[in-house]
């Protein structure tokens, strides 16, 4: 019972968060508002038996993202206040909308189609690791996870087309110390969730996650300065991923006996899991941070 | 199995190389880009002999891993997405030392023509998400490289884009929550025609039409491909909006029940009308000569939902030859037009279609080529184009729709009128609009490469049409 | 069971409410806001159906959280994308 | 009910207690400095006997791991406190537009 | 004839002007004697193979190229008596044409693509003269608008502008019809050759009412090209186009190429049979006498030469359909040979005009007062041609309209006789009063442009020769009209041979 009135208290805080950052009138209580919609969201993934996500979502969702945000909040200061656009025909219309999706989800049937989740059950012995939600991503689907890396890298890409210069304030020495001593945590904390992710929630996005936020602490104080795309060492790094998923593909093609692209030997998946997982995460670790962090103000982007 | 993979791997790697190591970016491009051309063409071979042939990846069997099948139409995009990619590069080349693009340019044309390949050949509706979402983002990261001008229009296609993959993975995730697979040619056939089903389907249908910009979703299309540098719109305009449309078709012939099928032809028909029409009166109206071309994309788009529509409404094999041909002629003949009319516009130094006055005494051979792909656009003999509106002929006539027979009448007609508002203005000996130095031979045979392509195409429309196991 | 309509009727809220900040916001970054908060709506959808397994006794359906997670990925990289876009959109003199 | 429980169940009110003590200190005082002095001062303490009332009712393994959650939030807690107060100082020394904070320092 | 000449000569025949043609366009301005001689060879390269074919085809040989263009409709080249009748034309009048173009264009910018489209659009038309079955037809009916399309514009002034975009808004929607007919055709009975007696019979009984809808098309397709009477406007529109252009091409490349698809549509696809049957005769009948008697109605108000000459085809080319939509052998007869005469007396008048307008700078009728002695042989050419037009017995003209007049009597349409005669006066007033005024008219201003091109000759060679050559011409296909040689006697083997009449 205790669980239900739980459930019903997050599910209010959550529309009321979302509603609250959508219609308030000033943008900087929106992003607030979305941070914390942001935390919410994590708690509720734990709640729906989720730990992966959570994970994530606290460490993407409300960690990158509010940093992003409020970067490019920074430059909407001084510009013009906008007009109060009218509310009514957009209600409206959501309203119907809305009331229709809701119609529809419930029309969704209550008894799961179990079967896809059994052979994952059943095929979990012969994927290499034994969390099964790192095993779909990285062996039976491997080919989105390598996707969406070069999504990641795209996103960079894109960025690194259109440089603003960020404001970069001095470090003020107790930020500057307490940045130095999380730092290292953080680094223990992400190796730790990229080695366990093999058996437990955990794994390249999560760990990549909290890698990127220690580093992107350590270069708002002015710490890693080597931290930019033309330092050839952190290219390589933010390469790194992908290049050792095709790499890794390729090899498994020239491997005798089962040519398919992507498909890991029984003996050698667990080893091939972890590598790749390590340059994922490196590779994550660095795409988000130059992307929260941008590129030092000297150089153009032209490499 | 290695043909398929190289043909996706090879421009990745490739992009990733050209990261690292930025100076011998165009080298390795070139390289890789003539080296895919016989692959595909050997794949294409392969596949025509041997049939159909598909791979599970990571050989996990069916319902696990994730399909990528390859028939004849997969091939023959693969081919189309392969040439088209090694001419606009090949064009880039030859302006490099007028107006270079920045560096970007090489991996990012490399990383578009490996989510492309990915989306031909996948049958799974997530790892499709994926790839539209990589295209989309690929497709705007190349918009903004012609500088600030093309922020604004860059940033409302990413969000509509974002917007539409949104939908379409709210869909996927409706038809998961009903029957708990992802692969296509599985759920074909299994759904049932209930409320579920059809907000889910209307969902990922919506999705698509924002992306692939059919009539009333294409506002973003015309702003972006205009402000975009030549040969980028030249690929936005003719491979990147057929991605959207293709996983359309699959969805629609393969997974929805037969209950939906009028509806939804209805709807494309409709959405076909307003975009023949519409984007012909606008290109017509427009002043700008890129614009021009960006709205004759909408409109030519029109012709090949329309026949999708009669594909669900009657099932006829000349609807589907109908639709794959516009597609396939439609993407050489526009990216003849943007070749075509980016050298016009940065050697008279003219936005405005105006100033392409005398443009047949000044720059011949490039107006030469608008004037041969607009040729095909309207659908004048012997060009793709007109075999694609033969066969879509013989459907109308076929399945007795008289007025979509005079629809189509009236949809050529505006065609031919935005196409020769150009070509006559190239004949205007009164002053012509003296090119700033003397322009470019080798860009405006690019420009006409693809053009004459497109123009001998019904020619050889027997092979094409044994592939698309199509016989009128 | 009640929870897990609980958290589907959410998730189709948190949609509608993320449509009306995408039609209605003025802003930029509101609209990016909205699509992230429409985003994670659909999100809430795909992880309360892998909860529904959870009901009948089962472990939850570890594909859907997959596919969840790589969603959030590719999620934050186009708000990244947008953003950077935005951020260089207001940079520059009008 | 044994004395343990009663005991954990007690520190869990009291911790609720600051919680809502310190959430109504931030509506409710005028200026920016009393407003991060509430949040920061009664928030830490009521995770604090939040911490205990659960470490109570835990094994040893969760209860080192809340402690250590502790100390990172009052870390974390306490060095933002100071850079907000450092900025809202500097804020209200030179009211400067925000726009280009360029000249900030 | 080896089996190897049989199969490639229409292909070397459309080639032997579109080779130089392309040629041409990669030649500089300044490249004058390479163009011309590279046209000249192409003219008379053409005219030693359609001799060459002509023998054949006399003889019966089947010459015929086949290349597989759409699925069940091949690009078929076929040389028939019929196709050759207007081979022979086209590339005899291209000879004329070619050298008054040379003379008339001496020293115009642009001579390169000019002449490169000119022979575009003559290797069309030929093209379409041989072509097989109705789809290779189609492909040169709108090669032939794209190809005459830069021509009609070719001065680049804002009225020759606006009169190529009126021209392409008609002749791109002709051909957009045709091509909805021609599809309708190849889905009910496929894309057979050109069979005598058409290939429709036996669609007659269940196909009835999309018989007549294909029909419809592609008369209105094939109409707007002859000049039919909705459908005419673009053709005076045209006559800004240069001299040679309007010569050729509006007086008989493009026009003709209209009435030809009419005469193979009636009697090579549906048939005399099928025509009848489902009664289409007589609307194409009537259509085609108003048109008839609306042309010369309007040439009588024409101020302009070139306007006049062009109304007076518009009514003329509608005899052709006159004669088709009569369905008798006769009138077959008399509508072919209209159709060579018809082009030969015309292109005369149009270079005798371009004559007048390019020595003397006249372009009205008032302006060409006594204009006989200044430019006497031009005028002589001028008078043959108009008496012609009329019908006076020793110019051609004369025999197609006694054949046209004797078709009607066959047909039992005597009310036609009334229209020919109508027409026939019509046709006298708007001619003879410009004759008188060529030789009895007082001069009573000076030329408005004249200039002196040769010493002893009254313009230079090249206007002159062109127009006496046609001169002859009809002189020759009006007297020995009975003898092997002529035209008329090729309509009958054509009509004998490919016509089937069951009457």
């Amino acid at each position: 019972m205790g669980l239900l009135l739980f459930d019903v208290v997050l599910c209010a805080l959550l529309l009321t968060l979302a509603g609250a950052a959508m219609l308030s009138r000033q943008l900087v209580h929106a992003v607030t508002l979305f941070i914390a919609f942001g935390v919410m969201m994590a708690l509720a993934w734990a709640r729906l038996q989720a730990p992966d996500l959570a994970l994530a979502e606290a460490a993407i969702g409300a960690g990158l993202t509010g940093a992003l945000c409020f970067t490019a909040l920074a430059r909407y200061a001084g510009d013009a206040g906008y007009p109060k656009p009218k509310l009514w025909l957009p209600l409206v219309f959501v309203a119907a909308v809305s009331a229709l999706l809701l119609y529809s989800v419930f029309q969704i049937p209550a008894q799961p189609t179990t079967e896809l989740s059994e052979r994952v059950a059943e095929h979990l012995a012969v994927s290499g690791v034994s969390h099964p939600v790192t095993a779909v991503l990285l062996n039976f689907r491997a080919w989105d996870t390598l996707l969406e890396l070069l999504v990641l890298l795209l996103a960079l890409l894109g960025a690194r087309q259109v440089p603003s210069q960020l404001p970069l304030h001095a470090g003020w020495s107790l930020s500057v110390s307490w940045s130095r001593l999380l730092s290292p945590m953080l680094l223990l904390l992400s190796a730790y969730l990229l080695w366990r992710g093999a058996a437990a929630p955990g794994g390249a996005f999560q760990a990549g996650a909290l890698l990127a936020s220690g580093l992107v602490i350590l270069r708002l104080n002015q710490q890693l300065a080597w931290l930019s795309w033309q330092n050839f060492a952190v290219r390589t790094l933010v390469l790194a991923g992908l290049i050792a998923f095709v790499m890794a593909g390729l090899a498994s093609l020239l491997l005798p006996g089962q040519l398919v692209w992507l498909s890991w030997p029984v003996a050698l998946a667990g080893g091939i899991i972890l590598l790749v997982e390590t340059f994922a995460t490196l590779a994550i670790a660095l795409t988000l941070a130059l992307l929260v962090v941008g590129e030092p103000e000297q150089e153009p982007a032209d490499a | 199995m290695w043909p398929a993979v190289l043909l996706v791997t090879l421009p990745l790697a490739a992009a990733l190389l050209m990261l690292l190591w930025p100076r011998r970016a165009r080298v390795l491009h070139f390289a890789v880009a003539v080296g895919l051309l016989p692959l595909a063409v050997s794949f294409l071979l392969q596949v025509t002999v041997s049939g159909e042939q598909q791979w599970f990846l990571g050989n996990w069997g069916p319902l696990l891993a994730i399909r990528w099948q390859a028939d004849g139409l997969t091939t023959l995009l693969l081919l189309v997405s392969v040439t088209l990619h090694l001419l606009v590069s090949a064009y880039v080349g030859s302006i490099q030392r007028r107006n270079p693009l920045p560096a970007a340019f090489w991996p990012l044309s490399n990383l578009l023509l490996a989510s492309l390949q990915a989306l031909w050949l996948s049958r799974d509706l997530f790892n499709l998400y994926v790839c539209l979402e990589l295209l989309g983002m690929v497709a705007v990261a190349l918009v903004t490289l012609s500088g600030d001008k093309a922020l604004r229009p860059a940033l409302d296609y990413l969000l509509y884009s974002l917007f539409a993959s949104l939908c379409y993975l709210l869909g996927v995730a409706l038809i998961y929550a009903g029957y708990g697979v992802l692969d296509i040619p599985m759920l074909a056939g299994q759904l049932e025609a209930n409320w579920l089903n059809a907000v889910a389907l209307t969902l990922m249908t919506l999705g698509l039409m924002l992306k692939a910009a059919c009539w009333p979703l294409h506002l973003w299309l015309p702003a972006a491909h205009a402000s975009a540098p030549a040969p980028v719109s030249a690929l936005l305009s003719a491979l990147v909006v057929k991605g959207p449309l293709f996983i359309l078709y699959l969805l629609w012939t393969t997974l929805a029940p037969a209950a939906f099928l009028p509806a939804a032809a209805y709807l494309l028909a409709s959405a076909a009308l307003g975009a023949m029409l519409f984007g012909g009166i606008a290109a017509i109206r427009t002043p700008y000569s890129k614009s021009l071309v960006a709205y004759s994309t909408v409109a030519q788009l029109g012709y090949a939902t329309l026949a999708l529509a009669f594909i669900l409404r009657f099932n006829l094999p000349e609807f589907v030859a109908a639709m794959w041909l516009f597609v396939l002629s439609h993407a050489l003949a526009k990216a003849a037009c943007f070749l075509a009319i980016g050298e016009l516009q940065h050697t008279l130094g003219a936005r405005q279609v105006e100033q392409l006055k005398g443009a047949s005494q000044t720059m011949p051979l490039a107006m030469f080529a608008f004037a041969v792909a607009g040729g095909s656009l309207i659908g004048l003999p012997p060009s793709g184009g007109f075999l694609a509106k033969w066969a879509l002929l013989l459907g109308l006539w076929q399945s007795q729709q008289f007025f979509w027979l005079l629809a189509l009448v009236v949809a050529t007609l505006l065609s031919a009128a935005y196409v020769f508002r150009v070509v006559v203005l190239a004949f205007d000996r009164a002053a012509p609009t003296a090119p700033d130095f003397s322009p470019q031979r080798l860009p405006q045979y690019l420009a006409l490469l693809p053009a004459l392509l497109v123009w001998v195409m019904a020619v050889f429309s027997l092979p094409l049409l044994t592939l698309l196991k199509q016989e009128l | 069971m009640l929870s897990f309509y609980l958290y589907l009727a959410t998730a189709a809220l948190l949609l509608g409410v993320g449509s009306l900040g995408l039609w209605r916001g003025p802003e930029l970054l509101r609209r990016i806001l909205a699509l992230n908060v429409i985003g994670a709506g659909i999100f809430m959808l795909m992880v309360s159906l892998a909860y529904r397994p959870v009901l009948y006794g089962e472990p939850a359906d570890s594909v859907l959280h997959a596919l969840v997670l790589t969603g959030l990925v590719v999620a934050v990289s186009a708000t990244a994308f947008a953003l950077a876009l935005l951020g260089r959109l207001l940079a520059r003199p009008q | 009910m044994s004395i343990l429980q009663l005991c954990s169940w007690l520190l869990l009110a009291l911790g609720v207690v600051f919680f809502l003590a310190g959430s109504l200190g931030l509506l409710r005082f005028a200026d920016s400095f009393s407003r991060l002095h509430a949040v920061t001062k009664a928030d830490t303490l009521g995770l604090g006997l939040v911490v205990i009332g659960l470490s109570l009712q835990s094994h040893w393994r969760e209860a080192c791991l809340m402690l250590l959650i502790w100390l990172v939030v009052m870390g974390s807690g306490a060095v933002s406190c100071q850079l907000l107060a450092r900025f809202s100082h500097e804020q209200q020394a030179n009211p400067v537009e925000p726009a280009d904070p360029g000249q900030e320092d | 004839m080896q089996a190897w000449s049989l199969e490639f000569l229409p292909l070397l025949i459309v080639l032997s002007s579109l080779l130089p043609g392309l040629l041409i366009f990669t030649l500089k301005e300044q490249q004058v004697a390479l163009r011309t001689s590279l046209n000249l060879l192409g003219v008379v390269l053409k005219l030693v193979l359609v001799y060459v074919m002509w023998q054949g085809v006399k003889a019966g040989d089947n010459y015929e190229f086949r290349l597989a263009f759409l699925p069940g409709a091949d690009l078929i080249l076929h040389a028939d008596a019929l196709s050759l009748l207007f081979v022979v034309l086209s590339s005899v009048l291209w000879l004329a044409t070619t050298i008054y173009a040379i003379g008339y264009l001496e020293n115009s910018p642009l001579r390169s693509r000019f002449f490169g489209y000119f022979s575009l659009c003559v290797s069309a038309t030929v093209g379409l003269a041989l072509a097989g079955n109705l789809v290779s037809f189609l492909l040169f009916y709108e090669l032939l608008t794209l190809a005459t399309f830069p021509l009609v514009v070719h001065r680049g002034t804002p009225q020759s502008l606006a009169a190529g975009r009126r021209y392409l808004a008609y002749t791109l929607s002709g051909g957009l019809l045709l091509m909805l007919g021609v599809s309708l055709l190849h889905l009910l009975a496929g894309s057979p050759d050109f069979t005598p007696g058409g290939y429709v019979l036996p669609l007659l009984a269940t196909e009835g009412a999309l018989l007549k809808v294909a029909f419809a098309l592609l008369i209105a397709g094939l109409g707007v090209k002859a000049a039919l009477f909705p459908l005419h406007g673009w053709l005076p529109q045209a006559m800004v186009a240069p001299a040679p252009v309007s010569a050729l091409l509006h007086a008989v490349a493009v026009v003709k190429a209209g009435a030809f698809g009419i005469v193979r549509v009636v009697y090579d696809v549906f048939g005399v049979e099928v025509v009848s049957s489902l009664d289409l005769a007589w609307p194409l009948l009537f259509l085609a006498a108003f048109t008839i008697l609306f042309g010369s109605w309007c040439a009588l108000a024409q101020q302009d030469i070139k306007k006049r000459l062009a109304y007076s085809t518009i009514s003329q080319v509608s005899y052709i359909t006159l004669g088709v939509a009569l369905l008798g052998p006769l009138a077959a007869v008399g509508a072919l040979v209209h159709l060579v005469h018809q082009g030969v007396m015309k292109i005369t008048l149009f270079f005798c005009a371009g004559n007048y307008a390019e020595t003397l700078g006249i372009h009205k009728i008032r302006e060409l007062n006594g204009v006989g002695r200044r430019m006497p042989l031009t005028s002589v050419a001028f008078t043959l041609g108009a008496l012609g037009m009329i019908g006076i017995p020793p110019a051609a003209g004369f025999i197609s309209k006694w054949y046209l007049g004797l078709g009607a009597a066959e047909v039992a349409q005597p009310w036609l006789i009334l229209v020919f005669v109508l027409s026939g006066l019509l046709n006298a007033c708007y001619f003879l009063p410009v004759v008188y005024r060529i030789w009895f008219g007082v001069q009573y201003s000076a030329w408005p442009a004249p200039q002196r091109f040769s010493q002893r000759l009254e313009t230079h060679w090249m206007l002159l020769v062109p127009p006496v050559f046609t001169m002859l011409l009809i002189l020759l296909m009006g007297l020995f009209a009975s003898t092997e040689l002529s035209p008329l006697s090729w309509s009958e083997l054509i009509v004998e041979r490919e016509f089937s009449f069951d009457d």
